[in-house]
């Protein structure tokens, strides 16, 4: 990185000092084959807070909180998750994922299994706890969600609307330390959006440490801590939300900001 | 920020190796590895004692040995006495000819019949649904058996008798011969106006492209080159004709007994066989003893017919028939009647006296079969012929006797082998004498150009010149075919009805026709969803050639196994089987990525 | 407001139907008739064949060779006991999804058969004559412990794999002589043959699913491994891999050849050539399924190998399932080829039997009747299986369940 | 006293031979229990099985014959139907104990197979059959012509070589099984076809109208055909070899099925006595290390050689072979059984 110096200061996205920090990333890169798409990333994340990532399709997002779980394999840089840091260790990966949920735009519900199945599987398997309390704790968290009377339908049964909800029960339900939201209503169609933010908006309020990525606004506006806004793999901006949506500082944020809203 | 790639970890952290992702994958794989190894190696280590305790060959040295194998179907010149690589090289062209012209063919018949299935005729649709299932349910080596014995074999006439079609094209359980263009010792002449011929096509293309695009235009491109490569060529053809002679190093060697002949160029003494040239035989008088035979065709019966040698009436001033032994014919009442003057004709005998054959008097009251056995002589006068040398440069015409030696050979009483036979056919031969007085013949080599047509004949008991394909190779050939278009067939159907409706629906919205729409739009469609799937069957039909066996066509792995058993070099054969299949496979699949390329690029 | 009023009476009956399907339009019409043309011809000419023509006696005295070749006499009932365990466990099955099941659809046109061959048993093959009813009476047994007792389905795996081996041991025998005496591979033959060369498709399921994991494997010695096997065997044909398999495996393996029968060869051959097959079908049920459903797994913090058996596996076998039934198929039909390596399965009874001195008393042999029965029975089984595939094809297809 | 002197020291170096071979392949196969015997199954008259599925035919009887000489028990026998490529292999790796599935007995086949022939129990040639009205008489009309042949042994390369020598172009169509062949002939596809002269007689009874063909008086190959053990085990090519002559003897002796039993107790030729190991001649079988009745259990298995032959394929057969130069030497044959001394 010859020009390196050249090229402006990379922006740090930390937390404000008070809470104590769950993820911390440092110095983050990473390439596909020649392409590089996360540039010097730079955030950390406090237990209990709300991070919303935007930016344009093609920044790096997406890309950037599946590093957070290792669905992508980073090249550089230095990614901690609850005090573990994420290296090639099998251990340090397992554990990781053991305590991050993800919730995906499509869903990625098992269609083979039913609701309570799909709910029930990684806790037996991983956590190795019991059939009778994986079922407990699965009916209580469909609950949550608004939708305990579908535990024995099947993903293809359901709506929209209604799969992403037991999704996020299903990573819920590992009882996570933080949840990685993928665009969790893009795939939706627009009257159904409303009840998966309802559930995202209840889960923030009770404390979740939450990271998501997403094109609702109005979600940003009103549950996000921080917002972070991204373009061509750099964190561009970030800042609080009434300061983002409001007084934007970059061009670049501007520019975004006013095509969409 | 210019992308530099780092070649080092991220993580400065130490991690065990035992739990280090990457190292994990490298130790699987290092096991794997050494297990494979092992395995391997004790597993050839195996063979190759058990190889040498059986002393049999596990090199590649046997191919060089004279093979011994009699092939009559060849792509390539090839004796008796040529060696084992040659003969698995004829296997291995034979099975690129019976499956090249098999995936055509089956694709055209499988597209047909996946069509069919779809057809808004419920019999023709049904009898689609019928073939298909049919078809693919049965194992392909019954079919294979069912196709030769039970229907190549029994319905078509035999070879005697052959159905000569407009066009030159002869038909018999033999199997079919029609003309063909073969390249001659002259084809060196056109070669440059070939080049010439190519090259200006490439230019007339590039030409045709840059007006069309200079003047923004759109038009067909292709008739341009086309045009211009076939009046170049043409003419270079044009001109091989003239000023055409025969070259004087050019012989042609005819012994008229046995009917066969052969062309080659004659330098310093040694002679090379000639292919393809055309040459006239001409008897002035000459003789053919036939006997009349009861033959059982497919459980029926034919009765006392004689055939002679497929013969043109122009092909001599004139025919005339006699029996043999003229006075038992009188004294048993037999006339000739012939059927297809002056080739085919039934002995019967004249009961109502009306001079004309009717129905049952070819039937013997004694004995309730035909009047079989009978000798009839045929004396041609003035027979002439031009044929063209096949490729090994023979040419054969009916083995004539001389006319005057009318008398037939005696034929010897069946009997079996018995004790004093002599072991060798050597001995017998050295003993036999030839009494028959010689028969001569003139011959002239006719010029030729670059190409010269062959047409099919038949002077013995076989096809000669043309382009000849045996019974055992259609056989297998049809097989094949009907049993992977059924596959095709079933790969189109899906194709078709894979094609979204919406595209059906769009293609009525603009005004095409239920035609149009099909062969625009749903077709072109459907071919690309088909074709991985279209390959697949094309190297199962290249696999399933292996079976020609039993329908006697002499495909590589028939080649194989008989060299298998001469040398017991099992082993080595086993491998160079594997490698021209893999050979093949790779063909096909180059071939599919780029067709594959192709129809991704129109994609885009 | 517009009442909603009754569809128009459509058309139907018999007049109406030929002019819908068989004479809209000149150019079907002409189609029409040329296809009744050669429909008639060619039933013509069979009706004779089968009725005037054919010289069936040969056929019907060598059904025990067609059947079981040269297994001893007195122990058809092993054999048959493993038919009648079979059928009863296909009984359970199809009697537990119900009348209108898959299983049930192919279940009940094989009982049709083999009720048919016992009441040829009863009446003409007084050493079988209660054996056949009798596997006939264990299948709808099974038929109605299933439709009785639904749940005892979830028993049949065990089932299943109790039936492998009891049948392997009621074939093979146990002791020298007595009821259970041993009865040499080399004699298993006929029909019998057939299906037990067909059972290699089950081994070949484990390996074929191994080889295509492998090849989607990372891990490139594991990947060019499997891809190297996988494209060279299916790369040549069959029949070459059983002559090699008869000539070289014990070589290769370094064992006395007797303890390896020739069948045994061909059964390795069969086993691993079909598993190369099975290793593509599964890798595109593989290349099916979505790559967020592997990432969702590892997300919840399954490991690598939970998520191959428990999330990818399932879902890429069942979309595979009518391309598994096709190969079933096709290696029916294929074992016909290890005649090549001197094993006497159907397709090569029906030589034997039409070399016999008896059938070369018959003026023309017997050869197309031989063929015609041979390819009958191929037929029935082969269209059965795809008929099955299928309506298996079409109930996936409506949806995910 | 020399004549003694020389069998003394002949049955010492059997016995010690025998010894020394305690546990070789006679001992194998009496434990066992089973003579495991390679054979053709798909030849009519030399092996196939019937419809009840036993196998019957020349070479099985052979078989037999052994099986009975080594346990009194003719069934104890295991049938390995082998073809023609396998039959190496399967010899060398012992997977069989005897190869009795008509094998040419040649010079390749005893080195390179390491094969030890016994005595040859058909004399077979490769011949051609044609149709009787071809106008077809000796191999020089073949000129021209169309050959049918069947793959996997010596008959295409005979068939090569031969015509190539004679200057005859011919057209050859090579065929796996007979019954394709026979098909390809009958129906016109060849003018003649050819194997061994066996072959030739056995098919032509498949043929639509047999009495239209014939086979030529010609003959083109050497194939004596018996069976063959495996090199260096010498006390078992004995018991293998003496069977086939005991059985030679048998018919020259008059010993047939039949009458063995009167034979053994009332024979006065002392070559039949020593033959069926009568009371008083035991040695002369024992010293095989067989049984002493192992001979006369072989002949009431299967009956001489003449009866073997005549069952499978002469007169009694639907071939109705005649003997020719099968016949006993005292007939003008080449069936000369050793003596018992």
């Amino acid at each position: 990185m010859s020009d390196a110096a050249s090229a402006p200061a990379p922006i740090r996205a930390d937390a404000p000092p008070t809470g104590q920090r769950i993820i911390e990333i440092e110095g983050l890169n990473k390439w596909y084959g020649e392409f590089h798409v996360l540039r010097d990333i730079n955030l950390s994340v406090n237990r209990g807070e709300v991070v919303v990532v935007i930016g344009p399709s093609g920044s790096g997002k997406s890309t950037l909180i599946r590093c957070i779980n290792r669905l992508e394999e980073h090249q550089q840089g230095k990614i901690v998750v609850d005090g573990v840091e994420l290296t090639d260790d099998v251990r340090a990966i397992d554990q990781i994922r053991r305590e991050t949920g993800m919730v995906f735009q499509s869903f990625n519900l098992f269609p083979h299994l039913t609701v309570l199945d799909n709910i029930t599987l990684a806790p037996t398997r991983v956590r190795r706890w019991k059939k009778s309390k994986a079922e407990e704790r699965a009916r209580f968290f469909l609950e949550k969600v608004g939708i305990p009377e579908q535990a024995h339908k099947y993903p293809g049964q359901l709506s929209g609307g209604q799969q992403q909800r037991v999704a996020i029960a299903r990573s819920l339900t590992m009882e996570p330390k933080v949840m990685l939201f993928d665009e969790p209503t893009s795939a939706l169609d627009p009257e159904v959006i409303g009840e998966v933010l309802q559930v995202m908006v209840n889960l923030a309020k009770e404390g979740m440490t939450m990271v998501v990525v997403t094109h609702e606004m109005g979600f940003a506006r009103e549950v996000g801590d921080r917002v972070v806004f991204m373009d061509a793999g750099q964190i561009v901006e970030v800042g609080s939300p009434e300061h983002f949506f409001t007084n934007p500082k970059e061009a670049r944020t501007r520019s975004f900001l006013s095509k969409i809203l | 920020m210019q992308p530099g790639k780092p070649n080092v970890s991220a993580s400065t952290a130490v991690v065990p190796f035992w739990r280090n992702v990457k190292i994990i994958g490298v130790i699987a794989q290092f096991v794997f590895v050494i297990a494979l190894v092992a395995g391997v190696g004790i597993l050839v280590n195996n063979v190759v004692t058990a190889l040498a305790k059986a002393n049999l060959p596990a090199d590649f040295s046997f191919l060089g040995k004279p093979a011994g194998i009699p092939i009559a179907e060849r792509a390539i010149p090839y004796q008796v006495t040529d060696t084992y690589a040659r003969a698995l090289l004829i296997g291995f062209l034979n099975t690129l000819k019976v499956a090249i012209v098999g995936v055509v063919l089956a694709t055209v018949i499988g597209v047909l019949m996946g069509v069919m299935r779809l057809s808004s005729n419920w019999l023709v649709r049904t009898m689609a649904s019928v073939y298909v299932e049919v078809l693919r349910n049965i194992p392909l080596a019954v079919q294979i058996v069912f196709w030769y014995s039970a229907v190549l074999l029994p319905f078509p006439p035999r070879i005697s008798d052959p159905i000569a079609l407009p066009g030159g094209l002869i038909m018999s359980n033999v199997g079919l011969a029609f003309p063909f263009l073969y390249p001659t010792y002259r084809f060196a002449v056109w070669v440059p106006y070939l080049v010439a011929a190519a090259v200006l096509a490439g230019v007339a293309w590039w030409w045709r492209r840059r007006t069309l695009a200079k003047a923004d235009r759109v038009g067909s491109v292709w008739p341009f080159p086309v045009v211009t490569f076939l009046v170049v060529a043409g003419m270079g053809l044009g001109l091989s004709y003239v000023g055409r002679s025969v070259p004087s190093d050019l012989t042609f060697t005819f012994e008229a007994d046995r009917g066969r002949g052969t062309t080659a160029f004659v330098v310093d003494g040694k002679s090379r066989p000639a292919a393809f040239v055309p040459v006239t035989i001409e008897i002035e008088k000459a003789s053919l003893t036939v006997s009349s035979q009861n033959l059982v065709e497919s459980r029926q019966d034919v009765r006392g017919s004689v055939r002679f040698p497929l013969m043109r009436e122009n092909e001599a001033d004139a025919f005339e028939f006699a029996f043999a032994d003229a006075e038992a014919a009188e004294e048993r009442g037999l006339q000739l009647s012939f059927d297809k003057y002056p080739s085919v004709a039934t002995i019967y005998v004249d009961r109502n006296g009306n001079g004309r054959f009717d129905a049952g008097e070819d039937v013997d009251p004694a004995t309730n079969r035909g009047y079989g056995g009978v000798d009839v002589v045929m004396t041609v006068t003035n027979f002439r012929r031009t044929l063209v040398s096949d490729r090994d440069g023979q040419v054969r015409t009916p083995t004539f006797k001389h006319a005057d030696d009318v008398a037939a050979a005696a034929v010897e009483e069946s009997a079996a082998p018995r004790a004093g036979t002599r072991f060798s056919a050597f001995g017998q031969a050295a003993t036999a004498t030839v009494s028959e007085s010689a028969l001569s013949a003139k011959t002239a080599i006719q010029p030729v150009g670059a190409l010269v047509l062959s047409r099919a004949y038949v002077p013995v008991s076989n096809y000669e010149g043309g382009m000849r394909l045996t019974v055992n190779y259609l056989a297998l050939l049809l097989a094949l075919v009907v049993y992977t278009s059924a596959f095709i067939a079933e790969i189109v159907r899906g194709g078709i009805l894979a094609v979204p409706k919406g595209q059906r629906e769009a293609a009525r919205a603009i005004g095409l026709s239920g035609t149009q729409t099909f062969s625009l739009i749903i077709f072109p469609q459907a071919m690309r969803i088909v074709l991985p799937p279209m390959i697949s069957q094309y190297l199962n039909l290249t696999k399933n050639s292996s079976l020609a066996s039993l329908a006697g066509y002499a495909e590589l792995f028939v080649i194989a196994s008989v060299v298998s058993n001469q040398t017991g070099a099992a082993i080595p054969i086993a491998l160079l089987l594997i490698g021209s299949y893999l050979v093949i496979s790779l063909a096909f699949s180059l071939v599919l990525n780029q067709v594959n390329a192709r129809l991704a690029l129109v994609e885009r | 407001m517009i009442q909603p009023r009754p569809a128009p009476v459509k058309a139907h009956g018999f007049r109406f139907w030929l002019r819908k399907n068989l004479f809209n339009g000149p150019f079907n019409t002409v189609l029409t008739f040329v296809a009744a043309v050669v429909v008639a011809w060619s039933l013509y000419n069979l009706a004779t064949f089968i009725f005037v023509e054919g010289s069936w006696g040969q056929v019907w005295r060598n059904m025990r060779l067609f059947g079981v070749y040269r297994y001893p006499p007195e122990y058809l009932w092993r054999p048959l006991l493993a038919l009648g365990i079979m059928l009863g466990l296909m009984g359970v099955m199809a009697g537990a999804g119900g009348r209108k099941s898959i299983v049930a659809g192919a279940f009940l046109p094989i009982q049709g058969f083999v009720a048919v061959v016992s009441v040829v048993a009863i009446l003409f093959w007084p050493s079988v004559r209660f054996l056949w009813p009798g596997a006939l009476a264990l299948g709808f047994l099974g038929y109605f412990i299933g439709s009785r007792w639904p749940r005892s389905i979830k028993y049949l795996p065990w089932g299943w794999g109790v039936w492998l081996v009891v049948g392997y041991l009621l074939l093979s025998g146990l002791t020298t002589g007595g009821t259970l005496g041993k009865v040499p591979v080399r004699d298993w033959g006929g029909f019998l043959l057939t299906l037990i060369l067909f059972t290699g498709i089950i081994p070949s399921f484990p390996i074929g699913i191994a080889l295509a994991l492998g090849r989607n494997s990372k891990l490139p010695a594991i990947k060019y491994f499997c891809i190297g096997f996988i494209e060279v065997v299916r790369g040549a044909p069959l029949i070459m891999w059983l002559f090699i398999a008869s000539l070289l495996l014990p070589l290769i393996l370094n064992v006395d050849a007797n303890s390896l029968p020739a069948i045994m060869r061909a059964y390795v051959a069969i086993t691993l050539f079909s598993a190369a097959y099975m290793a593509e079908n599964v890798r595109g049920g593989l290349q099916a399924v979505p790559r967020g459903q592997g990432e969702a797994a590892r997300a919840l913090g399954l490991s690598a190998w939970q998520t191959t058996l428990l999330i990818v596996l399932p879902q890429a076998l069942r979309a595979v399932i009518p391309a598994i039934v096709g190969q079933a198929i096709g290696l029916f039909k294929d074992t016909s080829l290890v005649f090549i390596v001197g094993l006497v399965d159907f397709f090569k009874v029906g030589d034997i039997v039409s070399v016999q001195p008896e059938a070369l008393l018959v003026t023309g042999g017997v050869k197309l009747e031989v063929f015609l029965f041979i390819a009958v029975i191929y037929f029935f089984f082969a269209y059965r299986m795809s008929i099955a595939s299928r309506q298996l094809e079409k109930r996936l297809g409506v949806g995910e369940r | 006293m020399t004549r003694y002197f020389r069998f003394l020291v002949a049955l010492a170096l059997v016995v010690s031979a025998g010894t020394v071979f305690a546990q070789g392949r006679l001992q194998a196969i009496k434990d066992r229990g089973e003579l495991r015997c390679g054979v053709n199954a798909n030849l009519p008259g030399f092996g196939v099985p019937d419809a009840s599925g036993a196998y019957t035919g020349f070479d099985i009887d052979f078989c037999k014959a052994i099986a009975a000489a080594v346990f009194g028990d003719a069934s104890k026998v295991v049938y390995r139907p082998l073809t023609a490529g396998e039959r190496p292999t399967a010899l060398q790796s012992g997977e069989i104990d005897v190869l009795i599935r008509n094998t040419t007995r040649t010079s390749i086949r005893e080195t390179d197979w390491g094969a030890n022939f016994a005595p040859t129990t058909y004399y077979d040639g490769q011949g051609f059959m044609v149709r009787k009205d071809s106008g077809i008489n000796s191999l020089r009309d073949f000129e021209g012509r169309s050959i049918c042949v069947q793959s996997g042994t010596t008959t295409e390369t005979n068939l090569g070589t031969t015509l190539a020598g004679l200057g005859v172009q011919f057209t050859p169509v090579i065929f796996e099984t007979a019954p394709v062949l026979i098909a390809a002939y009958d129906d016109g596809q060849c003018d003649g076809w050819t194997t061994d002269g066996s072959g030739l007689v056995s098919y032509q009874t498949q043929l639509r109208v047999p009495s239209d063909h014939k086979i030529l008086p010609v003959i083109i190959s050497k194939e004596p055909l018996g069976p063959a053990v495996l090199h260096g085990d010498d006390q078992w090519y004995d018991v293998v070899s003496w069977t086939v002559y005991a059985l030679f003897d048998a018919e020259e002796y008059g010993v047939t099925q039949a009458n063995v039993d009167d034979m053994l107790v009332s024979a006065a030729d002392p070559q039949v006595k020593r033959l069926l190991g009568a009371p008083g001649s035991e040695s002369y079988v024992e010293a095989f290390g067989l049984s002493a009745d192992a001979f006369y259990q072989a002949i009431k298995a299967v009956g001489n050689y003449g009866e073997i032959f005549e069952r499978n394929l002469g007169s009694g057969s639907v071939f109705g072979l005649e003997r020719g130069i099968n016949a006993q030497y005292y007939d003008g044959g080449l069936i000369y059984g050793y003596p018992f001394n």
